[in-house]
């Protein structure tokens, strides 16, 4: 017997305490990596699969084979997981829009704020002759059409009402001073006949004090 | 099922008999009396469809019989079997009726080996179901599934026009009125007037107002009013002109018109 | 402008509503069945993708490409999924799902209602030659692999029972039709239903009469 031979026989016997071929291992890996609930470590891997498989190798391998595929072999932490690819999380919701019309009443508050801007909660009340809910104004602000002003140097320092420039994006406006006033809207047939007060006037206390004309809400439904 | 039947008796020989026992204590265990039939028939130790109906019969009624020595409680469906194997077998031991319309008794017997065959059948292959990979537990889903999320956005929209008519309605009052709501609830006079002329001249036998009103302004209770009001006049002024007679019962009651009747 | 050059502008243009190149449809395919334990309809994926895609032929490339991986894209009824290979279940001994023992006769129910169905629980019961309790096709039902499938147009319209997908996921069955043995047995007529004659058969002559052996439905409630 030559030498050879001898160490070809010693190999044989070694292959009965073998590990598996590396592209068994990398089957297991990615068996594993898909059934289990929780990402797992080269260490949990190598623990599951049989004696003297090296997890790290067919990772290695594993990895490069789902590269640019739908899922891909990720890093989390320590530990390895299979992931949707990035550019195809699309896929995993589905996105419905659904276009509503603005309320009459967040209309009007929003209306209110453009014209009187910068407003309090009260003054846009004493305009629409209605409470304003909180889910107007907090839906208003998430539109981000409104947002709050500077508080009012006024007892109880109340906050204040403007509108945003999205506000002015949405609606095509270079600035809340170009939106039409009173007679304009006239002009345009949107009013019938003769208001007390013009719209753009300076403080918002006057227009209350004296014009005191939006205190019934005959339209509110 | 040629079998002699004297020699019936001796064929039971004592390991059957023996086993024969063993199934009567074990009765619990059996599935209802197709079961119990099919395990007698693996002492005959021959394919199902060659079995010996006649001998299987025996076999069954010997277990019954021991049963009942034993005083164990048979089921009824044990004892409707038993009393049909009796039937069967008598019929396989006498020359065929040939007045009989009915099955055969081989035909009897041919069926009950369908049945146990089609039973193990079943057995054979529900034991090939449970011994495939199941899921679970030869090969797994999913461990990290992810959730396919339905996302609802809801985008608001409104116009300028929206603004400024919202702001429009809140800065005036009942000055702003949509201009064409109004007109479209407005039952003129006029309309009134020239709708009635043509009709009164087929009112001649007193007719209620109301039924001069067209059907499109009775439902909606401002439409019906102002219809109501512009007939009413129309009528006063055709009872005016002469055109017409009126008439009232009572208050708030029916108004009634008739054609005046020239002279 | 050479022809030539217009028909690639032709082309780019259309481009903009084509269906994705269909490696990228498979990469969709592959993330969709990775991201769900479900068996998913080839309609359900086509619903879930970008307009235009097939579905249907991608699962033919990504079939291919998992032969012999670690995870395999079976077919289940007319839905696809992805499950680990079941020669590496040994690696999943905490995957394992602990599962009730079923009694003989849920699993002999189990068996004639797949080799069987539609089947009526009268059919049910003759071939078992015993009665099958409420509680072993609860326990069926419940366990998602058999269901009610349709009425029989017999007298009584007695219920039927049909396996479900979630029994063929169960078992790694591709269709019904895949069953062990399903041929042989139909070849040696013990799937053909044949008229009741024996003692146990409550109504015999009379099923025989009217030529059908569905006539006492016990189940129906």
């Amino acid at each position: 017997m030559t030498p050879t031979q001898e160490n070809n026989q010693e190999g044989a016997k070694e292959t009965l305490f073998e590990a598996p071929p590396i592209n068994e291992q990398e089957r297991m890996v990615e068996a594993i990596l898909f059934a289990t609930a929780e990402p797992m470590t080269v260490k949990a891997l190598n623990d599951r699969m049989p004696f003297g498989c090296d997890a790290a190798e067919a990772l290695v391998y594993l990895r490069k084979r789902y590269e640019g595929r739908g899922v891909n072999v990720v890093k989390v932490g320590d530990a390895w997981a299979i992931r949707t690819s990035a550019d195809l999380s699309f896929l995993m919701q589905k996105e419905m829009v659904e276009t509503r019309k603005l309320s009459r009443a967040a209309i009007e508050t929003l209306a209110i704020v453009a014209y009187h801007q910068p407003v309090t909660r009260a003054e846009i009340e004493e305009i629409r002759g209605v409470s304003v809910s909180r889910g107007t104004i907090d839906q208003l602000i998430e539109l981000e059409w409104i947002r709050f002003g500077r508080r009012r140097m006024s007892p109880g320092r109340p906050v204040t009402f403007v509108v945003t420039q999205e506000f002015l994006d949405h609606f095509g406006l270079e600035s809340a001073r170009d939106l039409p006033g009173l007679k304009e809207l006239r002009a345009a047939g949107l009013l019938e006949s003769q208001p007390a007060l013009g719209p753009l006037s300076e403080t918002a206390e006057e227009d209350i004090e004296a014009g005191d004309e939006g205190q019934s809400e005959m339209f509110e439904e | 099922m040629t079998e002699n039947p004297s020699t019936f008796t001796q064929s039971l020989d004592v390991a059957e008999r023996l086993s024969a026992e063993e199934l009567v204590v074990d009765l619990e265990g059996f599935e209802g009396p197709l079961d119990l039939l099919l395990t007698l028939s693996r002492t005959q130790k021959v394919d199902l469809l060659k079995i010996s109906v006649l001998k299987l019969a025996q076999q069954y009624l010997a277990f019954i019989e021991k049963a009942k020595e034993l005083r164990i409680e048979l089921a009824a469906d044990y004892l409707v079997m038993a009393a049909w194997l009796a039937y069967l077998k008598s019929r396989l031991l006498l020359p065929p009726d040939a007045t009989d319309e009915g099955l055969s008794a081989e035909e009897l017997a041919a069926h009950l080996a369908f049945q146990l065959e089609r039973l193990q059948a079943m057995r054979n292959a529900a034991a090939q179901l449970m011994a495939r990979d199941q899921k679970g537990r030869d090969f797994f889903v999913r461990g990290l599934p992810e959730k396919y999320e339905m996302v609802r956005r809801v985008t608001y929209t409104a116009s300028l026009l929206d603004l400024m008519q919202g702001y429009a309605r809140v800065r005036t009052r009942d000055e702003f009125r949509p201009f064409v709501m109004d007109r479209e609830n407005v039952f003129t006079l006029e309309e009134a007037l020239d709708k009635m002329r043509h009709l009164i001249r087929f009112a001649g036998e007193w007719t209620d107002l109301a039924s001069y009103i067209p059907k499109e302004w009775r439902l909606d209770p401002v439409r019906r009013r102002a219809a109501t009001a512009a007939h009413f006049a129309a009528s006063l002024e055709l009872a005016k002109s002469g055109h017409v007679e009126l008439r009232q019962f009572d208050t708030f009651g029916r108004i009634e018109l008739k054609r005046k009747t020239p002279g």
